[in-house]
């Protein structure tokens, strides 16, 4: 599979259908895959795949520091494509201007990530090469999406706050979070703006608590659920659970799931006169 | 009537212009009293009313939250009200999650005639909040470091 | 530095009975950027705002805030107040300590607690605000009107009469909508075509109307007093500047067999035809599916005929853009269809009745072309099936109407009256017949109404029975009309010759795809929604489109008139001026840092968000942005609640103002 | 002749200093008993209680010790306002000492190369002041990672600077103690029994990069057409600077409400695009590169030529993590390899 990726590129290179492919490399058998970004077809040997290649490339398609490069081929693993739909959607890409190449994927991490154990997307649906075959996803992999949250719901709520006070106390503002986030391609993020300051800058639990409102809210009904702001936090907060419970409500109310359906709407920016709800009096 | 050591809740209303403002108008106008713990910010439509609104009213010390607007088909601008609703079912959850208490963050639809339920829903909101005492839990979560 | 004025109101004793006005002033006078604050008697008074104005020169006051009554009030009241002193209005703000304090609050020390408060925040606010200048936008003084039937008919004299250009877009063949099929109109019973022809006349002949008559609106740009509206002129095969509308074309035509729309398929029509001898303009169209040179290939008799040489068979579809300032839609209305009617799950709705099954059961429409001088029958009534004179007749009075289970939920309005006309013009011309009404309720609220219906009771001997039909059966050539008198408590079951159902009205077809084109919002019936039910009954919430005539309600003939003289001087009033100002609490983008994610553009409820590009001097795209449209936006905010990075604002309720009457909070 | 701690000892040591109410600081693991945890966390923390102290079995804390000296988060005053008036409220400073148990080498040294920007021209009171009720207790380290480069930055496990007491393991349960200040002295007064025995100084990584060749590329110029491609993959965070023991920029902002508020600082990162805005828009370091670039050079060439010190201690951190596993070392190893 990995001759078949290398072969794709050098290709694609060499035809000039791209300037650049964004991929995954290492510099040693030991180290962990890190991005990289081949412009000769030379260098294409130094791509790799496999169960430790973690990052969602398609971050790098909102960095001006990588479009300088050119036209631009990317590696996709089936949950990470989910994110180019969306980012098509709210016009961050153009996507006939980019080559998408598909990496099977059976799920990465010794042990598998928490996001590999649901996933229902092996196989990158939309892509314009697939690379390799992977299996088919076990077919209760849906009803385990939401597992985690599920159980984190039924404490109780005093609890639930004491465990985000707890965690949310490490929590520097580092914005790795955000930095590696696909969707968050803003030019100027709303926490680094000063007039007015609707949320504190201090990495105060009171800021904290503010930017992570603040982060997962911008992700409702937008986050594909890669797990990179998790992955890249170094206070190990698990933010997974805020998006999830997002996701969750997201499609519990409006069965929509961000990135899965080219042709759904968005349901952040529309509204239906149907939207069901008990609260309100 | 000497209740200085009542806890006297603080409860922030964001309101609709169009709507909920004028049931308040209105409310003014028969006369009906309510409790003076509320604070309205006039907004033009809930559709502007942002989740980051209702955080902030927490770290000022809120001891609970009103969001309150034109009725589904009502809104002044069409559809603000919509929009809103579809954030708030989403908010809410993102709260839940949290551990935030559900109490301290109410929703209504009070429409320009309303003024008789703009009575009744803030003297609910002033009673229910004062049973639950300050939100200490938020409070402690704005203390300094 | 801000030096902020605080201008307390009395009120009289309304809040000074229950807010310490005096002290209320000592407290908020120490806020920091306070100048001066003060109490009065009456601050909307000539001498209170001549206090304001004082003050404004005399501290130079940089904004103010009026705590008083309610901003719905008089905010209005102070911001001219301030203008008139060279302050910009929008640096005047309220506090309502009345509507929200005095009048709500009783104790005294907590009301003057509050209202302190509430001072502060406004004082907060008013240190964050901009000065704004209203907004002007140019306006092209000319006026679409969509619609050709009596309420457009008059809207377009009317402003043509005032002197500008307006452009009539109607879809049939001929202006004159539903009215010139009519036969007389209630409560007069003068002859409906007597009374609207020669309006249609004027519109032809209008120096200052331009017509396009079998055409569609296809597309609308642009905005208030700039609209670029694209019109679908279809394919008439007849030239319209050739032709003299001399008839030898379709009276010669072979086709003669198409069931005539105009008739509600009571008659018919030739292949080449227009609609009604008094059509406007007088000019034929080809009917493609009934002519036999487009279904055959061979005939051109109508091209032979023709001394004008007008026929064109190759005639296409042509489009015209017309640039106009205003829109008035006035699309009218069609009738429920009986049993065809769709409700999600399938057809629902009266097929008990037998409409479409018995050539004698009749809607409202039909019978009109049937007692019509001008209709199928000459005038005369006789029913469909054999030309039989009827002799009993059966009038069903909401059908559709006031019905949840299987109908609408509404009130069609007009039935009533026109059923009661219906009787009586059916014993004027049949007099040993009997006419028998099944009703809900009589609605003849209007002016002469009631005693209309009176008279078809009593002068005429219409029989009216309170209740409804269950079923109609065909037995032997006559109709078993079986329902039930609920005044006597008894099912009541009529032979009857003829049944006329008076169906529900119901917005003209693709009247929605239109709205959404105009960016008019409809109700769950489809009617057109005004923007306020009371104060701005014609104007929409899309600015500089109005509404007037059945596409916005069931309505009679003279409300659809007033109602579109009302359009008319909304348009007129619109172009009373040069350039048209706007109210500046609107949307604003920051294009800087706008990530053109355009979420804002799909929510914006006024469609006034575009995608633009920002380009260098050389062309190169630099980045894109969305950006407000100035004549559409309505400053909702919708857009600011939605934008992740806060790149839109809204003026007037930014968020450095709603943040800072936060923090202001204690 | 050597001064002995048993590893007993040194919990019981610090279960005193605790029930003495004294701040003791320490390495722990932070999310024992999270089910969702899929590795261990170790991070510095204020310890409530003595089993929360895990000396060893890792290789260093995700976070360091700076954060003792200086938080993430400080007030340097309060104002109030008073009428029209504003009234300035001096901050208090900190009185209470407090030790740190087990703080790493790298960690350590920090402190030492941070005194001297914090006192070159300004005197900054609240990080002296914290510094001097600080006592550093340091383990060297006898395990180090693939990320560990302290040997290629003239550090090492034992390295002294910044520690007031090292402990070098002797074996599984005893430590070599060595006070190097008088602080240190004091703390451990009448702990230790003296011994002959003397503990092996662990060693360190290989070394990854020679510092001559460093050198000579950030002498070479500042616009060398290597950087873009060598930091191209930086997505321009801060868990690197975070996470460094030696980063030490901070911002400046005024929070408050209508009564009025605190001045306070901030931890700041080099590598946000913020970092350097101006009011106008413009950003003198507008690309990644430029900020990567000025983060090597402010370690490896302007901090040293300032203040005599690499303001690196090789702790690793920085690349540990980055999301990307960017950090120094690779960017270091790279550009030596180029000169």
């Amino acid at each position: 599979m990995l001759d078949e990726l290398r072969q794709t590129c050098r290709r694609l290179l060499q035809d000039g259908a791209v300037q650049a492919v964004i991929g995954y490399g290492r510099a040693s058998p030991d180290d962990p895959a890190v991005p990289v970004f081949i412009s000769k077809p030379e260098d294409v040997d130094q791509l790799v795949w496999d169960d430790r290649c973690f990052a969602n490339l398609t971050k790098y398609l909102s960095r001006k520091e990588v479009l300088s490069l050119g036209k631009l081929a990317i590696c996709v693993k089936g949950c990470d494509e989910r994110a180019l739909l969306v980012l098509e959607k709210e016009s961050q890409i153009d996507r006939s201007q980019i080559t998408v190449i598909g990496l099977a994927c059976d799920g990465v991490g010794q042990p598998r990530l928490a996001k590999c154990e649901s996933c229902d997307v092996h196989m990158p649906r939309r892509a314009d090469i697939v690379v390799g075959k992977a299996t088919v996803p076990d077919a209760d992999a849906g009803a385990k999406r939401y597992a985690e949250i599920e159980e984190f719901l039924k404490r109780t709520p005093q609890d639930r706050m004491a465990y985000w006070k707890k965690e949310l106390s490490r929590c520097v503002k580092c914005y790795a979070c955000r930095q590696v986030c696909p969707m968050c391609y803003c030019r100027q993020c709303i926490v680094d703006k000063n007039r007015p300051v609707s949320i504190s800058t201090s990495a105060t639990l009171k800021g904290n608590l503010a930017w992570q409102i603040t982060r997962a809210f911008h992700l409702a009904g937008r986050c594909v659920g890669c797990d990179e702001c998790t992955r890249a936090c170094p206070a190990g907060i698990d933010l997974r659970l805020l998006n999830l419970s997002l996701a969750k409500a997201a499609e519990e109310n409006f069965g929509y799931r961000p990135g899965m359906d080219p042709d759904a709407e968005p349901i952040i920016g529309a509204y239906s006169q149907q939207d069901h709800e008990e609260f309100i009096r | 009537m000497n209740e200085a050591n009542v806890f006297q809740p603080k409860i922030i209303a964001y309101v609709c212009n169009w709507c909920t403002y004028l049931g308040a108008d209105l409310a003014g106008t028969n006369r009906l009293e309510y409790p003076a713990n509320v604070r309205i910010i006039r907004l033009p439509c809930t559709g502007r009313i942002d989740f980051n609104l209702i955080v902030k009213a927490f770290e000022r010390g809120a001891d609970a939250v009103l969001v309150s607007g034109c009725h589904p088909g009502d809104c002044h601008y069409t559809a603000g009200n919509y929009h809103a609703r579809r954030r708030w079912i989403l908010f809410r959850q993102l709260l839940e999650t949290l551990g935030i208490d559900a109490n301290r963050v109410h929703f209504s639809w009070i429409s320009a005639a309303e003024g008789k339920k703009w009575q009744q829903v803030i003297t609910e909101i002033t009673e229910k909040t004062k049973a639950l005492g300050p939100y200490t839990a938020y409070r402690e979560i704005c203390q300094e470091c | 530095m801000a030096r902020i004025g605080v201008f307390i109101c009395w009120c009289g004793e309304n809040i000074a009975r229950n807010v310490d006005v005096e002290q209320a002033a000592t407290q908020v006078a120490e806020l920091p950027g306070v100048a001066c604050a003060l109490a009065y008697k009456y601050m909307c008074s000539d001498p209170g705002q001549s206090l304001i104005r004082q003050k404004i020169a005399s501290e130079h006051l940089t904004g103010i805030v009026v705590a008083s009554c309610s901003p719905h009030m008089h905010l209005r009241t102070f911001r001219k107040a301030a203008a008139a002193e060279g302050l910009n209005p929008y640096l005047v703000e309220m506090a309502n300590i009345r509507e929200h304090c005095s009048w709500v609050h009783h104790d005294r020390a907590e009301a003057t607690a509050k209202a302190v408060e509430l001072i502060r925040m406004a004082v907060a606010k008013v240190r964050c605000d901009h000065a704004l200048q209203p907004i002007a936008i140019p306006v092209t003084r000319r006026a679409l009107v969509i619609g050709g039937g009596v309420a457009g008919i008059q809207a377009a004299l009317d402003i043509a009469d005032a002197g500008y250009q307006v452009v009539v877009v109607e879809r049939e063949p001929s202006i004159g909508g539903k009215m010139a099929g009519l036969s007389e109109t209630f409560p007069t019973l003068d002859c409906s075509q007597c009374i609207l022809t020669p309006r249609m006349v004027d519109v032809g002949q209008h120096p200052n109307i331009t017509l396009h008559t079998y055409s569609e609106v296809e597309s609308v740009e642009g905005y208030l007093g700039n609209f670029k509206v694209t019109i679908r002129k279809k394919a008439r095969y007849v030239d319209v500047a050739k032709c003299t509308g001399c008839g030898q074309c379709w009276n010669a035509c072979p086709s003669k067999k198409t069931p005539s729309a105009f008739d509600y398929n009571m008659g018919t029509r030739t292949a080449i035809y227009v609609p009604f001898p008094q059509a406007v303009p007088a000019r034929p169209v080809i009917d493609r599916n009934a002519c036999l040179h487009f279904l055959k290939g061979k005939c051109g008799v109508c091209a032979k005929k023709c001394q004008a040489g007008a026929i064109n068979y190759e005639d296409q579809d042509t489009s015209v853009v017309e640039e106009v300032g205003a829109v008035v839609v006035a699309t009218g209305f069609q009738l429920y269809q009986i049993g065809k009617e769709r409700n999600g799950d399938g057809t629902v709705g009266y097929g008990e009745y037998g409409y479409g099954e018995y050539p004698d059961v009749i809607d409202s429409l039909q019978f009109e072309r049937l007692v019509s001088a001008s209709g199928p029958t000459g005038g005369e009534i006789r029913r469909p099936s054999d030309g039989q004179v009827p002799k009993t007749v059966v009038f069903i009075s909401c059908v559709g109407s006031r019905d949840n289970a299987k109908g609408l939920s509404y009130c069609s309005k007009i039935c009533c009256m026109y059923t009661a006309k219906h009787t009586m013009l059916y014993k004027h011309k049949v007099h040993d017949g009997t006419a028998h009404v099944f009703y809900m309720d009589i609605r003849a609220g209007g002016k002469n109404y009631d005693e209309f219906v009176r008279r078809a009771i009593e002068q005429d001997g219409a029989q009216y029975h309170r209740g409804r039909v269950s079923k109609i059966t065909q037995e032997n050539g006559r109709l078993i009309v079986r329902g039930v008198d609920t005044l006597v408590g008894e099912p009541l079951t009529v032979e009857a010759d003829l049944v006329v159902l008076a169906s529900a009205m119901r917005p003209a077809d693709g009247v929605e795809p239109l709205a959404q084109k105009l960016n008019v919002g409809y109700d769950e019936n489809g009617f057109l929604s005004e923007s306020h039910p009371k104060l701005r009954p014609v104007e929409t919430n899309a600015a500089g489109v109005f509404v007037c005539g059945a596409c916005q309600g069931p309505k009679d003939i003279p409300e659809s008139v007033a109602q579109a003289t009302a359009a008319a001087g909304k348009v007129l009033v619109m172009f009373g001026h040069e350039k048209l100002a706007r109210e500046p609490e609107i949307a604003k983008v920051n294009e800087t840092n706008c990530a053109a994610c355009f979420t804002c553009v799909r929510a914006c409820p006024y469609t006034a968000i575009e995608k633009a590009e920002i380009r260098d001097r050389k062309g190169n795209l630099v980045k894109r942005t969305a950006r407000v449209n100035q004549g559409l936006c309505m400053g909702c905010g919708t857009c600011v609640a939605l934008c992740p990075s806060k790149s839109v604002d809204i003026e007037g309720f930014t968020e450095q103002q709603v943040y800072a009457m936060l923090e202001s909070l204690e | 002749m050597s001064e002995l701690l048993a590893k007993k000892d040194i919990v019981r040591l610090v279960d005193q200093w605790l029930a003495a109410g004294r701040r003791v600081a320490g390495p722990q693991c932070v999310n024992a008993g999270d089910p969702h945890r899929q590795t261990d966390l170790i991070n510095y923390t204020w310890l409530t209680k003595v089993e929360e102290l895990q000396l060893d079995g890792f290789v260093r804390p995700t976070n360091t010790i700076k954060e003792v000296v200086f938080p993430r988060h400080e007030k340097l005053y309060g104002y109030e306002f008073k009428g029209k008036r504003i009234e300035l409220v001096p901050a208090e400073l900190p009185t209470a000492e407090q030790i740190v148990v087990g703080a790493r080498p790298c960690d350590a040294a920090a402190l030492h190369i941070l005194d001297a920007v914090f006192n070159w021209d300004f005197k900054d009171e609240f990080y002296n002041r914290r510094r001097e009720l600080t006592t550093i207790v340091t383990l060297a380290c006898s395990k180090h990672d693939d990320f560990c480069f302290c040997t290629s930055v003239g550090a090492g496990p034992c390295d002294k600077r910044g520690s007031d007491v090292l402990l070098i393991p002797l074996d599984g349960d005893r430590y070599e103690v060595r006070c190097l200040t008088e602080k240190g002295q004091k703390l451990m007064a009448g702990a230790t029994t003296t011994s002959s025995e003397t503990a092996k100084e662990p060693e360190g990584p290989p070394t990854r990069f020679t510092l001559d060749a460093l050198g000579e590329f950030l002498a070479a110029g500042y616009d060398r057409p290597e950087w873009p491609a060598v930091t191209r993959r930086c997505l321009g965070c801060g868990a690197c600077a975070y996470t460094c023991p030696t980063c030490h920029c901070f911002d400046i902002v005024d929070e408050g409400g209508a009564s009025g508020g605190a001045r306070v600082r901030n931890w700041d990162a080099c590598q946000f695009t913020m970092f350097t805005a101006h009011a106008s828009g413009h950003n003198p370091r507008s690309d990644q590169s430029q900020r990567q670039r000025q983060r090597i050079h402010h370690k490896f060439q302007i901090y040293p030529d300032k203040f005599g010190e690499l303001l690196c201690t090789g702790c690793g951190n920085c690349s540990r993590n980055c999301p990307v596993d960017m950090g120094v070392l690779p960017v270091l190893k790279t550009i030596a390899a180029k000169s």
